[in-house]
Order: C-alpha cells, then structure tokens, then sequence
C-alpha cells in the first residue's frame, strides 16, 4: 500500500494499566493510567486540550457489549516515569454506566483506550500575556495539563479559575482546605493538580462554600476589575456548554482572546462516524457555516468562531 | 501426482484461502469496513493495517456538499447505537478532488458509496465516479433512513428499487454494481429481487433498522432528527435473518453475491453471516469502537478454517445446514 | 372552596394518579405483563404481587393444545434473545377448564391471548372466551412469527388483518379487543389502521423482530426452529419508533389506545413509551430475568410524575414534543 | 386478590452475598453464597436436584444488559451456619460470558439469585437400597448435595461415581491426592464434597489419568460385575445429556431404576417461558409423549420416561 511512508503513528488503540486511583472530590476520580512501549512512545506527545476514548468495559468480550461505545476524558496530565513508561491522569465524574465501570476499576487492571486524540490549545507567543485557565466541574482536568505545559514553555502570567457547584467536588483535590480563604479573588495553591506546575487559582463555587461565591465569569469579572491587565490576556477554558457561552461573550466584550475546549456526544471519537458536529463560522467576517467534528477539528476552538445560537445549551 | 495434490492439499490446510470474487473483482478476503464508519480514505490508517483488509467501502457521497442532520446524532443503546447523521458529506466534487487521489493509494479493491435524492443524482454521481478506473465499483445506498426527502422511499418500494438500479444500471453499464438494501421492509426478497432484475451485480444487506430514543426529563427525542437507524450488535440477529432468507430465496439462485453486514463485531460473527451466504461481510459499528477488530476479524476467520481444515471460505458460503 | 382545590391539588401531587383506561376498561397502572412471558395465571406469585400490576395478559391461547416447536427454543444475543416457542399451549378446553377458574383470583383487569392459524380458530377461541365475564379483553396475536402456518401472515398483509380483525369483532360484538400487530412490516400505520378499520378497540404492539444465530461449530442454526422472535433491550429503540409513529399517525386521531411493548426493563423504558403514545406497556423478557421489575417500574413512574409534579400519568401520555 | 391464602413462598429473588470461592479443578471454581433472612428462610428447604438461577451481572444497571440471561446452577450443597444464614455451595465450570463473570466475583461481593428452583430426586423407601450417584463433570454438584440429605435420612449403602475428562478437572477437590490409587474399582474418601458425608466414590477419567480408566458407564459395569447387588439398586445421575443416555439404557438394561437430571437451554428457569422443554412419554405404556419443562416439571426425571431419541446429543 501506497500510504505515506514519511507517517508516523499519532495515536493508537493500546491496552494500558491501573497504576493509581484516588478521590478527587465527592463521585470524581483522579485516575492513572499507565502506558508503556509503543503506547509511550504516542503519549509522549500528547498535548493539553486532547482527549482519550476509554473503553468502559472488557472490549474483547464480544457476548456482553454493553456499554457499547467508549468514553471521552480529557487527559489532566501527563507523567513521564521512566524512559519507557508513562502515566497519564483521566479525572471523571461518574454520572452513568461508563464512569460506574471506571470507578470500579482496581490498581493493576488492564483498560483499552484509544488516544491521544483531537488538537490542543494554542499556546500564546508572548511568553508574558496574562492567561486565564477556567474550568468548571469536569472541565477543569484539561487546565491542569496546560498549565503543566504553560509553565513548561515559560509563562508566568497564569491564573486559575477553578468552578464548582459546591466544594464537595474539590474536597479531595484541595490542599490545605482547612485554612479559610481569606480573600476570595486572591488566587493561592489551593488545588494539588495545580500545584505541581505552582499555578495559583481562584476558587468559585455556586453556593458559596469555598471561596467566590458565584460562577468562574462572575469571578473572572470580579478579579478584571481589581486587576485590570494591560498587556494582551488570554482566556482558556473548558466546561458546560452554558459557562463556555458566557465565558466567550464575556471575552468578546473585553477584546480578550478565548480559546474553548468543547464537548459533544461522541460514538468514535476518530472522526468516523460525524456524531460530534458543532456549527462554526466558516470564516471570521461571513454568515457562512458548517459542522465541524470536535473530536477532530477540536475539541478546542477559537471561541469567536462558534455559532453559540445553533447549540442546545 | 498423487503425491503432488497431497502436497497441495497440505499448503491449502496450512495457509487457507481467503480470497472471494465479487462477480469480477476479487477481495484477498472477505472482510471489508461498511460506508460511513471507515471514512473515506485513510482515517483509520494510525489503527488499522488497510492493505491487509478485503476491501474497501467509503462514506456516502452526494451530489452536492450536505451537513447533515442537526446534532445530537448518535446516542448509545442496549448493544446498538442509534444514528442520524444524515449523510453528512464533502460532496461530489470535492470528494472527486481532494479524496479520490488518496483512495488510489489503496492496493485493496475500493469501492464508493453513492446517496441521493433522485434518480438523476445518483446517476449523475454514479457516471462521475465510475471514470476512475481505480474505483472497483460503487455501492448504491438506496436505504438510507436518515434522509427524509426520499431516500428510503427508494428502498422500501420494489417498483423504485427496479427504476433506480436500471437507470444507474444504464448509465453506468460497466461498473460492478452493488445495492444495498434497507431492512425496514415486510419481504426483502421482493426488493433484493427487484434489484436483481434492475441489474445489480452484488447485494449489500443491511442498512440500519429505524429507532428512536426519548430523553424523559426533556420529553423531547434524543436525536436532532427525533429518529435514526439503529446499527450494532443488537441488530445481529435480524440482519442474520435477512442475509440467510435473501440468499436462500433469491440470491443464491440468481448467483448475486451478497455482502453481509450488521453488528459484525468478531469472526464468529463474520463467519454466521457467511455460512448464512454472504459472499463478503463489512463491519461499521464495531470499526468506531475497536478499529482493531478489523484485522482480527481477518485473523479469526482464517483460524476457523484451519481448525477445521477447510481449504478455502468459500467452501463455506452458504452452508448452512 | 380555593382551598379545597389546592387540597385536592396537594393530594394529587403527593400520590400521582397512575390509572388508565383502554376504552372501558380501568387499568389501576399502565404496567402488564406481556404474553407468553408470564404463564397463564399464578406462575409468578412467589416472586411478584400480582395484585399491584396494571394488569395481567396471558400467555397466547389456541383452539387444540399444541406442543411448539422443537428445542432449543431460545437463544440469547447482545442484549436480547430470540425465542421459536411456537405457541406451546394447553389449548383452549384444558385452559377453560383449569386456568379460568384461577383467573378469577385476580383482583386486576385479566386479558386472553388468544392465537390460531385460521380465522374460524381465532373466531372460536374468541367467541368461546368472551363467555367469560371476568376476562376483561382479548389480545388477539395477529402476528407471531414462529408459527409457519398462516400466523405471520396475517400480520403483514393489511387485507387479512382487516379480515380477521373483522371476523372475530363480528362474532365478539362487545368485549374489549386488543390487536397485537407485528413490526416485521414496510408501513406499521397501515396494518395499524387496517385493525382499526376493522373495529379494534386498542393496539398492542410490537410482537417479536424476526431473528437468526447459527453455531459456527455444528454449521446449524442455533433454534430449532431455525429462526425465532428477538425480544429484550435491543429491541427497545425500533419498538419505541413504531408506537410512536402508529400514535402520531393514527391512534391518536382514531382515539385508539396503545399497548406499547419491546425491550422495556426499567421505569425509564416504560416512561419513554408512554411518552410516545402509549396508554399502557408491557413487560416481556425482563420479566423473564428480574421478575421483580414489575413493581419497580411502577414505584418508577409514581417517583417520576411525584419529582416533576405531574398530577397523573394520562398527562404525558403522548406528551413528546 | 384471592390468592390462595394458605400459600408460602417457595422461591424467591434474593440478594446474595459471596461468602468464600475456591478452586475445584482446572476451570472449575466452587463459590459459597450467604443467604439471610427471608432467603434463608426459604432456602433451608432446598432440596438436592434443585438449582438456582443466578443473574450473572448487576441486575439493577439497566443500561449494560449483557449477559441478558441468568445462568442455571445445580446446588451442591446447603450448609446452615446459624439460626438466619445458611451458605449454598454452587460448582461452576468457565465457559462462557456468564461463568466468566462468576469466576471474578470477590469475596463480599453480591449477587443476585433466584431460587431454589425444579423438583429434586425421590429417595428410595429403603434404606438399605443400594445407590449409585453418578456425577460427570458439572453433573457432580447435585450428587454432592444428595449425598448430604441419603446419608442424613440415615441411607448407608451409597457408591458415587465422578467421572470427569481428566485429573485436571477435579484436581483441587481431591483429597489425599498424592495416594496413588491401588484399586480403581475400589471407592474411597477422595473428593472433599462427598467426604463431608462420608460418602465413598470411584473416580473414572476419559484419559486414565485418575482412578479407572472409561467412562462412568464403563466404571459402573465393570463395579457391578465384581459387585453384584442383591438388593434393589437405584441410580442418580447428572452430566451431559450422552452419559445420561447410556445411564439410562444401561439402568434399563439391568433393571434399576434411575432417575436423570437433565440440562436445558433456559431463558426463565421458573416455567414461564417453555425454553427448557424435553420430550417425555406421557405414561409408561404409551408412545404418546408431550413436552415436560426442565425447570418446573424437571430438573429430575425418571430416567425411563425420557425420550432419549427425540433429544439431540
Ligand atoms: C472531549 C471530551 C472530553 C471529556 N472529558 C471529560 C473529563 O475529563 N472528565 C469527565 O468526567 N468527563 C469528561 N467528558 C464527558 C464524559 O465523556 C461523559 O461524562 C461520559 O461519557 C459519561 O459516560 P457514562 O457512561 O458514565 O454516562 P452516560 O450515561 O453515557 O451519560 C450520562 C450523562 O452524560 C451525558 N454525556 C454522555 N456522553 C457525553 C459526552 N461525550 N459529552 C457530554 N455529555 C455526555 C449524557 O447525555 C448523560 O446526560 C468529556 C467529553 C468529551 C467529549
Ligand atoms: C438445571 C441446570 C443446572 C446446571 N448446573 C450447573 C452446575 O452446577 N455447574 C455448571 O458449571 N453448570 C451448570 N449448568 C450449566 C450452566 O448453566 C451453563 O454452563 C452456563 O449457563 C453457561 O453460561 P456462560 O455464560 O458461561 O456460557 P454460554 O456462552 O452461555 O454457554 C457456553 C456453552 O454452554 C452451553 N450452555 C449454555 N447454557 C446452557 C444450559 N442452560 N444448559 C446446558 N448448556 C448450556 C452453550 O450452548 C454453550 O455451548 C446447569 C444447567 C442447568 C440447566
Ligand atoms: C455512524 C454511521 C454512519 C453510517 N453512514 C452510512 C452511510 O453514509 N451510507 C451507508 O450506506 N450506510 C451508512 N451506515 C450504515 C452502515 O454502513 C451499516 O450498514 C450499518 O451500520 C449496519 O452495520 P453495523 O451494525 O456493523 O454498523 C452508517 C452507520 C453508522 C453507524
Ligand atoms: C419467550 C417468549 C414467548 C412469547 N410468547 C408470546 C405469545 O405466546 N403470544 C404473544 O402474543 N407474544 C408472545 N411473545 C412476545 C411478547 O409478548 C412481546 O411482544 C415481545 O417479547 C416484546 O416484548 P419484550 O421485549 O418486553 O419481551 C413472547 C415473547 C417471548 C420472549
Ligand atoms: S465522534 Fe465520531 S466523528 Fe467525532
Ligand atoms: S426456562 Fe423458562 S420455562 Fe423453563
């Protein structure tokens, strides 16, 4: 076959181990996968704002196909152990049969994933602009991988805007969650998978229980206000539809740059099967549309370009 | 002599034979992706060895670009899943420009999905394509139940399969010819037989059987397009039953090879659907959720006959007892 | 007297109202039992109460006893299974004399199953039923598929739906007659509208999704029957359209109440039915497996219409936008 | 309702706890399951023959439905550890989706049951009646339970028979394993679930790698012939449905009466669903027969009444 020789495998269906799984806040889980040779090799590169699609049963048993299509997860981070081996972090909330399996799964055993998939974030050239991480509820793992990455390349203008309906949901992940956030806009290490790369974030919850009380745009807007930022910010931001939304006409209204890493109801996750369509704007100064797929074309997109109208939120 | 067939014989039962013909063009096996699942070129390539597979079935192709249905567009069910993309698709010309360069890659067997709304759409589609001379034949979808303006109405009505096959058949007189049929009907062999008389070269079963799904705290259908075909290993034993009633009744005596398809997701799979009479089998659903299972598929089918030391499938098509 | 209203209101709210009625017939719940699924009467008292259900439909009856088909008689596949029974019953006299007189225990609404290969059969199983004043109605089987002799067809041609239908409401003027119509068709509205033309006074629906498997190892089909019925969850999307289509297109114009059944498992599955159309639903291979779900799918509904404060279940029957 | 008022409930759903599970033999486990309260209540009554039907998955997640069917298990024993809870012992062979999710089941784990379901075997009036029990493969855990209750009904005259392809199969239930046996024809104390009570067997391997070398048949032919039985003689067997039928000639041949429990494809196990029929004459001077469903009017017939013709083997 004629396939171009010059390819090299960017991503693959591999067979990974359980290495670590632990609590990340009340039914969400921070789990560690393990991958080695080939599978490391793919993963070494794997980029913030990519996913990887879970197989949330034994894919080999073909008499009990159920749940039948895999999982999407953002990877939350990417731990290189040694020359040939890897851990990546998926943190999930279990909401149905998928996630229930994942939560069952002990240290040790096998899961078949597909990945590292999807684009990524695009880093902004100025080492020195102003970035907002924001995400909200299970959003938030693909922001701990780009801060990792941030940090990496050198930027030191980061804030985090971590959201939550309640402060249940962090528990686990909150370092010292003893202390009383003082000021609530002071952003702080308050979240272990921000800490590792020394990102400081703001914490918002819906009810108030832990620091702002209000969603990340009230947060975002309340912080803008006290500090206003002069060189050029960016806004990165994964979540609900509905934060993102906000989230994008907030950054319009500013003039700030927005990048946003969607979702969608996937069945492949490889671009096959046209499941995941988001309406984008064909070019920035037209009426023009047309589906693009969020598990290839993204899932990150410039905010700008995303009919927000045509999505049910 | 005798001693030379023995040998034959020998090399036979170690290494069996895979290869199939679909009237004049031969798979080096049977197992083929389904239109829709596979892409329309090199998609797979990070997950699958392509040049190790039967062939070769791309997505739908139009005349025209379409989006597609509003999403959501597929949602899991129990052992299927429903979909209503809506062909979705690039669209002739571009498809003709951007993709069909690529597709002459393929050292397998290549074969186009066609769709349209009219007849003059899947004929004008139909001659475009078959100037290619590297596309082996093109795969009619005459049952698509995502499209509402139309496309099934094709399928279910024997009198429109007959008009449809013959006007492509007509137009494009050279070019293997396979239809695919839609489930969604009281007696498929009346349209697998309209189809035949109409000139097809190869029958294709089945398309997606007509679902639905309701979510009960929106009260609303899941799907955009409220409804969809349900595919997976779910539908199995119905697209088992189709295979086996088509190839009994019709197929076999009319000496149409069929193309089996329909929750295919193992060898074991693939090889009732084959027993049942299907000269070749795609897999679609399955391919989303483990690209992989392609090349075992391939693997498993050939260990079939090894164990039971049978020289080539198709000693096997159609054996059902 | 405002206050009296929202004390009513109160006690509406807090204990919803699941009672239906199919034409004169007041089920306490739309949840049954699905013929052949749950014995002819008492079969399941050790493990459901009996008494708590919508009501109770007996397993399919025949003017002679008849023996069914040859084993094995089911098969499980991904999430469903097939079954090729073929009507094994004890036939219409034994049932008068030995299973009638049980049914007269049910403090519940009790429907007959009653299946034949001709319309005299149908139309003296039916007539020698309605004698019975504690059978609320017939469910007449129009439409199982694992009965060679006629049952299938009736089914699927709309004229001898129309006959039957016709013939047995001739000769049973007054009881309640429910028609369980086949999905295996092109167009369910039109064998639909034929039972109601014929004087059905409810449909029940859908029967069992035509299926195969077949042993790879004996090269044999696996039933011996050699096809069979699929039921379960797998088939619950493609029953769910078909009653929603049937309510959309003619039941709901006709006023005629639907039975709707396929695959439902769990209160959600019931709920999507009702929503769809259906008046009531029945419950067939789960009960099979968790006998129990009967009385959960039930507590189901009641906890659903309590959270979303709906007063009662003919609400949102038909309520999907 | 007027339901029969003076009804108890015979059977049950019941949710079960996993007490202990063990090796019994290559691909062979044996699993010991809690039963308490109204389970306990009605599984005291358990009789040998009877089985359960045990929902190979989590019953309650009605979205992964697979395997759709529960699996029928003979019981090889009911062991009452107090005045509320009792163990049933249930030996499994791995072959398929089911077992395969029985064979992961941890200690502590639940599982959902239905049962004890069937007839079970009719004791001989004599005590002093010779009986055979004859077990192959997965046929032995019904033996293991009757010889239980004959010994207990004060029966003294009891040779089972375990025949199995190979060692391998009984491996783990062997006692004294190491004991080279000198007199294959010659019953001893060899598998733990017939030493509970005292129950001496011969062991017959297809392959000869254990004990006699034959099949059950073979072993029971060649024990009578050195043995020859005065008084009335009476077999119980379970195993594939081939042993059954040469049992059965063979009983028939010599005049000993025999009672099978058979197998069936079941898709209910509780009568409602006519899976599980087998032909049987409708009385013994007939050749009328009629469908009998193994799991109501069965597990056990007379092994006479069965036509073994009309059963596919
Ligand atoms: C690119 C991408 C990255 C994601 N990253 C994460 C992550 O890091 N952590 C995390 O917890 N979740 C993430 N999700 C969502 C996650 O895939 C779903 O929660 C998961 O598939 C639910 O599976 P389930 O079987 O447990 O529940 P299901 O029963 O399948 O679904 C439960 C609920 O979630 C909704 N849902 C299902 N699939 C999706 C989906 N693909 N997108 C949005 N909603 C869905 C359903 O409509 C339903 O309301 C991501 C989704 C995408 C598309
Ligand atoms: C009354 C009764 C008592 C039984 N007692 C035991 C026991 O004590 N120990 C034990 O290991 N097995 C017993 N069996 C057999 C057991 O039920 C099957 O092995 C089990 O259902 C297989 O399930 P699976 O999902 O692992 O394999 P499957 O994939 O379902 O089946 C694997 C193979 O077993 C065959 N099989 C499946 N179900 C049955 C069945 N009901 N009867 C016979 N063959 C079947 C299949 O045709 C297939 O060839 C009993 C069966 C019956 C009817
Ligand atoms: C997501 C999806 C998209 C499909 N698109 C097409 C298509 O464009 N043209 C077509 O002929 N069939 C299409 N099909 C039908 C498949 O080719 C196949 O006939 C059907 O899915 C049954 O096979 P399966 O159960 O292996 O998926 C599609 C199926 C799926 C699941
Ligand atoms: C084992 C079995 C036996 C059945 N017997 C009958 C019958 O005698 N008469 C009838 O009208 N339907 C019969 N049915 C069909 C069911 O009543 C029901 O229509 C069908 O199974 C779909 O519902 P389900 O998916 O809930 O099982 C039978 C189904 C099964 C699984
Ligand atoms: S999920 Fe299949 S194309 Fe995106
Ligand atoms: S298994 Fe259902 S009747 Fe016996």
């Amino acid at each position: 076959m004629n396939t171009p020789n010059t390819h090299t495998t960017q991503k693959g269906e591999f067979s990974a181990r359980v290495a670590q799984h632990d609590t990340f806040g009340y039914d969400i889980f921070s789990i560690h996968i393990e991958l080695v040779g080939p599978a490391f090799a793919t993963f070494k590169q794997a980029k913030p704002g990519q996913f990887v699609q879970l197989a949330c049963r034994d894919i080999s048993n073909y008499h009990c196909p159920t749940p039948l299509l895999r999982r999407p997860f953002s990877i939350a981070g990417v731990n290189i152990i040694s020359e040939e081996s890897l851990l990546i972090e998926v943190i999930y909330h279990v909401v149905g049969p998928g996630t229930k399996w994942l939560q069952d799964q002990k240290v040790g055993n096998k899961i078949n994933l597909i990945g590292p998939l999807g684009n990524n974030f695009k880093l902004p050239e100025n080492q020195d602009s102003q970035i907002f991480l924001i995400g909200g509820g299970v959003g938030l793992p693909p922001m701990f991988f780009l801060a990792d990455q941030l940090v990496n390349y050198g930027h030191n203008q980061i804030i985090a805007i971590a959201g939550a309906r309640s402060s249940k949901y962090l528990e686990n992940a909150i370092e010292n969650h003893l202390i009383p956030i003082q000021n609530p806009l002071e952003a702080n290490l308050y979240l272990k998978q921000f800490s590792r790369s020394n990102t400081k974030c703001i914490i918002a919850t819906d009810d108030g229980s832990l620091g702002f009380h209000g969603n990340v745009v009230q947060a975002l807007d309340a912080y803008l206000s006290k500090n206003p930022c002069n060189n050029q910010a960016q806004i990165f931001c994964c979540g609900p539809h509905g934060m993102l939304k906000s989230i994008a006409l907030f950054a319009q209204s500013r003039h700030i740059e927005c990048q946003v890493c969607m979702e969608a109801y996937m069945a492949c996750g490889i671009g096959l099967c046209q499941s995941c369509a988001v309406p984008v704007q064909t070019s920035s100064n037209t009426d023009e549309w047309q589906y693009k797929l969020v598990c290839t074309n993204g899932p990150v997109f410039n905010s700008k370009m995303i009919l927000w109208d045509k999505i049910e939120i | 002599m005798d001693r030379n067939n023995r040998e034959i014989k020998q090399k036979y039962l170690s290494e069996p034979d895979l290869s199939v013909t679909l009237k004049n063009v031969r798979l080096p096996n049977p197992v083929m992706t389904a239109s829709g699942t596979s892409g329309y070129t090199f998609e797979l390539r990070d997950l699958v060895q392509l040049d190790q597979l039967g062939g070769f079935i791309t997505k739908s192709i139009t005349l025209e670009p379409r989006k597609g249905n509003p999403p959501q567009r597929t949602f899991e069910t129990p052992a299927g899943m429903l979909n209503s993309i809506g062909l979705a698709n690039v669209g002739l010309e571009v498809f003709c420009e951007e993709k069909i360069p690529l597709l002459q890659r393929f050292s397998i067997p290549v074969f186009v999905n066609v769709a349209g709304k009219t007849i003059d759409e899947y004929v004008a589609v139909s001659q475009r394509l078959m100037s290619f001379s590297h596309i082996s034949g093109l795969e009619i979808n005459i049952s698509c139940p995502n499209v509402k303006e139309g496309g099934i109405t094709f399928g279910t009505d024997p009198k429109s399969v007959f008009d449809l096959v013959h006007a492509v058949r007509q137009s494009c007189p050279d070019i293997l010819l396979i239809i695919k049929l839609t489930p969604n009907v009281t007696d498929i062999t009346v349209t697998a037989r309209a189809a035949i008389d109409a000139g097809a070269d190869v029958l294709s079963m089945v398309n997606t059987f007509l679902g639905m799904a309701i979510n009960i705290h929106t009260r609303k259908p899941v799907l955009g397009a409220r409804t969809g075909g349900l595919s997976g290993p779910a539908i199995k034993p119905m697209a088992l039953y189709l295979v086996s009633r088509v190839y009994q009744e019709v197929a076999r005596e009319a000496n149409i090879p069929i193309i089996g398809m329909g929750g295919i997701s193992s060898a074991q799979d693939a090889i009732e659907f084959i027993l049942a009479g299907a000269t070749a089998v795609s897999v679609g659903t399955q391919v989303l959720i483990h690209p992989g299972c392609l090349t075992q598929i391939i693997q498993g089918i050939k260990n079939y006959l090894t164990e039971y030391k049978i020289p080539s499938i198709r000693d096997i098509t159609g054996s059902l007892e």
